[in-house]
């Protein structure tokens, strides 16, 4: 992910130079969100051909994703991502195979061993917090890890995302108020793609911003252009630096789009207009910031090819790679209920417990886990 | 008589009752211009409007709660929970007041509000679109829980919630929407609350079920009558309140009794079911009452394998019928 | 409670045409708040002489109760209290008798029939809704009154009101997000005491404010001295015509006293100095009412004193009516789980239901009641 | 050995293993300067300070789905929900979240977090004040579930609990706080959690009880005692894992068997046990397996009188021992 080009991005460029960063990190951001790209068009294509069930994107979203990403230390820091995360994991550590292996639902999958739908990323070699479906959640113990990071002065920073419409749950309330009385060194990123799957955002909110919300809690609201990715990045920079310095949360609200469909469930065309659909490609983050770097020569048209197809062979191998690798075995299915084995947590052996006149039944165990 | 299937169902008899009763409203996410995740509620918002067909933000307990509050201010709302695994934010409102507005205001207010829910596994939903709540909710005085596992029953059952006077939590199986498919009268008829239904009569078995285990009995009920075993099969159709009269009829009738839920079998709704059984039909009991049910991991996994191996399926019901038939 | 005084009243003094009201309001409401003080001060004597178990009071909330409460009309508009709003609910048509008969938990209690602890009004004669005690939860229930006399154009407006620490939980946010949508004839309440039982208000919140969330719900914020019983008065009128002209819901903050333990089981001693108690007595707003009045000439020496005289009669009675009544009768206790009584919810004739080995025991209901 | 109250033993076994491992912490309303409603963590804050007593704003959902997250981040959080009646806002943190972490990313995250909530009636408390809610959460897999009876057990349990890697639900019943004492010793032993116990030994019916009915099963064993009936009485300790084999052995010894329960007796906790019983000790039994329990209604009336008429008491319970002897 974050291999140096050769002999390119040693340099600072003006541009690199005007957010503090190397001209590596701009390619770094630039190659994640390329490959966030690349895999989730991948996705779509192993949905249309049946290869794997269900797909939740994260089009357009990508730019912000990575950007915000950025200015937080890898297996340092914590995220507690939601299911369009995959630049944001990416950019955090993961790598192509483990988001493939977690669509396919393999055994090896690190998010969660198979057991979750995909999109449900998070693995602890990351710091990446496992995220389960109930949207909004997440904010809680993202804003726990911040207050451990607290008490126990690790330094360390916990940011977490969500989209606009998970932002208005209760838990967003309760959990920004104590980040903010604590100040805690806590980052609340609101992707606010404009819809709730088929719900806008007039009928999700009172308000233009998310963002205006912060300031009911006494702290920052910014809100930034989510195609606009250095300026997301500047944005999460100074965030991070609140936070590490002890000054409390931030709550970063970029405008995003969502170019799929809510998921591969959903049929957008029946609450999205053909011309709404079209105009979105104008705010596509990837585009734009490839010209961005284009224009400020950090990247050229030769590197562009050699990223773009070193992501294609990374993402080719990746789904190899999952596509063939084994399934989660059913005997393995009971574990991690609990950190030991309970065996009081089995179904009895079939044919009632081995009473008096059942003795042959007795210790029958394999017909048991038929039985279930 | 029209053949539907378990979703159309549901969909014309929200339509019938909102043009019946103005009082009756729709909200829940996504519930109009996409007409509902599952499209139970698709064609509402046309006809009916904005005003009755809410897009609510995402909020269970805002949807639960201002459900509450309308019911008493003169609707009778009803409710979409988008998957019964997101009706946990709104547990308080349920658990807390719904359930107990009348009884603490010793009949003061009531709360005519029915919500809905698609639960149940087997549909590749992993542990957050494949649970059974209904335990939960079945433990609670105050609520009424019904699962219809017929398009006939779904239309009746759901009639008789909206217009009962009692907050009614109707779950129903996501699996059944589209596969299940059956006659349905189009006149208003209704299904009463709190009566189960033997969906197949036998004489040496009883098999309890609900949703679509209900189903599931009937296929395992039919292979083991090639077999020779008689299994009665009563579809109980309301959870609570409870139809104790027709469960225990049968199984002093039979002697033996298989429990079948899809949830957890830990203190699942069946535990219940047993305990009845075992307190009140104890002298009549030719064999231990059993239960199959889902085993006891925190969630239906995602990967096929691992669903499999989680859900009840004919096959295993038939075992269990078996093993307790040569009891 | 509203009885014109002989001969005061009639006029309309600078004072009552300032806020557009007339004497007799101005009386109306100062009865209200001597009875809220009087009764609450009677529940207190009941509670250290062992006649009632639990207290749980007003005083110092009553200004701000009874002047918001005012411009709500009774049995058309709908409030949803707390557990402080003995002033609210006396000035929405409850009586002294309905809050006595509450602390004795008598049968004729309107608001439970003895069911719920003291403190838990409501009554559906008054369109006051019956209160839970897990706080905040009532926020859903008004808002969707509001959101019922919206769509169905009954004119009505739906108030409810509660604590700053309540103001925390989630449910408010989901409230407010939607109330302020859908512009719903709605008023948030928070009466803020500076305690959430032992919390001081710095632990609870980040911002000087409740009212300082309103802005980020795109509704009016308002802040008034609970202790100004006018000031109150004006935010709440301008709020009612608002949210019966459509435009919206409002939240009004008032800052109240609390001139009491949290409860009868609180020792507040623990948490709170000698100094700030003294102090408190300063922001009542009983005697700061009653000089403003008497300052207007609308309150005379002797009207004041047979308002307290009556006061004092009134409650005498309603505590020698409530402590008389009789208590609620465990034949009843089954009623009202459902609308209709359901016999599979008792529990079986003990004697298991009437097995074959037990016929006899077979219809043995009494026994069944012993046992549960 | 020292005699103690049971919150005495809950109290200075907080301490204890906040001065023990620095990692742990208590969070809650009112924990601090209170030292909570109850005095549980009375001295805590003197002692440790605001970094590791933390009073929390009013907000149940936020105590918990914090916890869970301080608990992935290193520290072991102690939580207090003020009564259990109030953990119905952290439903979902709970259920979807603290109970699912380990298994749905497959042993990546443990939440080593304990929620300890004061629970039931008899305390004059009435409807949200008095609950039981032990059966929504020994419904699920990955919670555990524990309720002492006894100041050892208690000052055991809690240690064991706050020392496990997984969520564990404490529940306190509130009327033993100052009206039970016992021995406790000095030293940090402890009792392991899934471990029932035998509190009174005997041979013709096993009562099977918990919390606060553990006591008033052994007053009702002794009051029978005198009329010849030899109770056994197993106090579970830990709901969830469940000690299946000490009830199974005593049940299948006795033949007889009576489960007391003070929550709502329609799937409350005790339902499990029958069911467990009536399967798999099926052949020993004499007698149905049956149930003392709460009443039906949705939570303990205040009033005095339809408060008794709600409890579960000695009388209850040795009138069912009565009845099932003489079956
Ligand atoms: C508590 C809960 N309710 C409902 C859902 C179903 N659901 C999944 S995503 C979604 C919309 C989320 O919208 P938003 O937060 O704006 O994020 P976006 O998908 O637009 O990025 C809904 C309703 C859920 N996952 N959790
Ligand atoms: C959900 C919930 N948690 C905890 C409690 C216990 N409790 C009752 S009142 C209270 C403090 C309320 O403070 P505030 O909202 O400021 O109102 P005040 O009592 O100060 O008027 C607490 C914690 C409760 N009733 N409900
Ligand atoms: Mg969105
Ligand atoms: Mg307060």
């Amino acid at each position: 992910m974050a291999k140096a080009e050769p002999g390119a991005g040693a340099g600072v460029s003006d541009l690199a130079a005007s957010v503090g960063l190397t001209d590596e990190d701009l390619l770094g951001m630039y190659r994640v969100i390329a490959t966030a790209r690349a895999v989730d068009e991948r996705m779509w294509v192993l949905n249309r051909a049946g290869r794997i069930p269900f797909v939740i994107s994260g089009q357009g979203h990508e730019g912000a994703q990575a950007a915000i990403a950025w200015p937080l230390k890898r297996q340092f820091d914590w995220i507690a991502p939601f299911y369009r995360s995959i630049a944001t994991c990416l950019a955090f550590g993961m790598q192509a195979r483990d988001i493939l292996t977690a669509q396919y639902a393999k055994a090896i999958d690190p998010s969660s061993g198979g057991r979750q739908m995909p999109g449900h990323y998070g693995n602890v070699a990351n710091n990446l917090v496992s995220l389960s479906s109930p949207v909004a959640t997440q904010m809680l113990h993202a804003v726990g890890i911040a207050l451990a990071a607290k008490i126990r002065k690790t330094g360390q920073v916990a940011m977490t995302s969500m989209g606009e419409g998970s932002s208005n749950q209760g838990d967003v309330h309760e959990g920004l108020n104590f980040a903010a009385i604590h100040k805690l060194p806590f980052i609340l990123v609101v992707e606010n793609n404009g819809y709730a799957i088929s719900v806008p955002v007039s009928k999700q909110l009172a308000v233009a911003d998310v963002a205006a919300r912060a300031s009911g809690y006494g702290i920052p609201g910014v809100v930034v252009d989510g195609a606009d990715v250095l300026t997301c990045y500047r944005a999460a920079r100074d965030a991070v630096e609140r936070a590490r310095a002890g000054e409390g949360p931030t709550l970063i609200e970029a405008k995003v789009i969502r170019l799929t469909a809510h998921s591969s469930d959903d049929q957008q065309t029946k609450y999205r207009s053909e011309e709404e659909l079209k105009a979105l490609r104008e705010s596509d983050p990837l585009p734009r910031f490839r010209a961005e770097l284009q224009d400020a020569g950090v990247l050229t048209e030769e590197l562009e090819a050699t990223i773009a197809a070193e992501v294609k062979a990374d993402i080719d191998e990746a789904t190899e790679y999952a596509e063939t690798a084994a399934d989660p075995s059913p005997s393995e299915a009971m574990k991690w209920v609990y950190a030991e084995d309970w065996p009081s947590e089995e179904p009895p052996a079939w044919g009632f417990g081995g009473g008096h006149g059942m003795a042959g039944h007795e210790g029958d165990t394999s017909a048991a886990k038929d039985a279930v | 008589m029209a053949l539907k299937t378990f979703i159309e169902a549901i969909r014309e008899t929200l339509a019938e009752e909102m043009r019946r009763d103005e009082s009756v409203i729709v909200l829940g996410e996504d519930v109009g211009l996409k007409g509902g995740v599952f499209l139970a509620t698709d064609g509402l918002y046309a006809e009916f409007g904005e005003d009755r067909v809410i897009d609510t933000p995402l909020t269970e307990s805002l949807i639960v709660g201002a459900s509450i509050g309308a019911a008493m201010n003169g609707l009778r709302p009803v409710a979409e929970i988008q998957f019964a695994d997101f009706i946990h934010p709104a547990f308080n409102q349920l658990v807390s007041e719904a359930a107990r507005m009348r009884y603490r205001s010793n009949n003061g207010f009531g709360v005519p509000m029915t919500v809905r829910a698609p639960y149940g596994g087997g549909v590749h939903g992993a542990l957050y679109h494949s649970q059974s709540v209904e335990a939960f909710f079945a433990h609670v005085p105050g609520l009424k829980v019904v699962i219809p596992s017929t398009p006939y029953d779904a239309a009746g059952l759901l009639r008789s919630s909206i217009r009962d006077d009692d907050p009614v939590l109707f779950f129903e199986h996501k699996k059944m929407y589209r596969s299940v498919r059956g006659d349905v009268p189009a006149a208003g008829f209704t299904v009463p609350l709190g009566q189960a239904a033997i969906t197949h009569p036998g004489t040496q078995i009883t098999v309890i079920a609900y949703g679509l285990m209900a189903h599931y009995a009937l296929e395992a009920a039919d292979v083991v009558a090639e077999e020779g075993i008689s299994v009665e099969v009563v579809d109980l159709r309301t959870l609570r309140p409870l139809d104790k009269d027709t469960v225990l009829s049968s199984v002093r009738k039979t002697g033996k009794c298989l429990v079948v839920y899809e949830d957890n079998r830990f203190l699942g709704y069946g535990a219940e079911i047993c305990s009845i059984i075992a307190e009140e039909a104890f002298d009549y009991l030719d064999g231990p009452v059993t239960r199959i049910a889902g085993p006891d991991v925190p969630g239906v996994p995602y990967n096929h394998v691992l669903e499999d191996w989680f859900m009840v399926n004919p096959e295993k019901i038939a075992d269990g019928i078996r093993k307790l038939a040569a009891y």
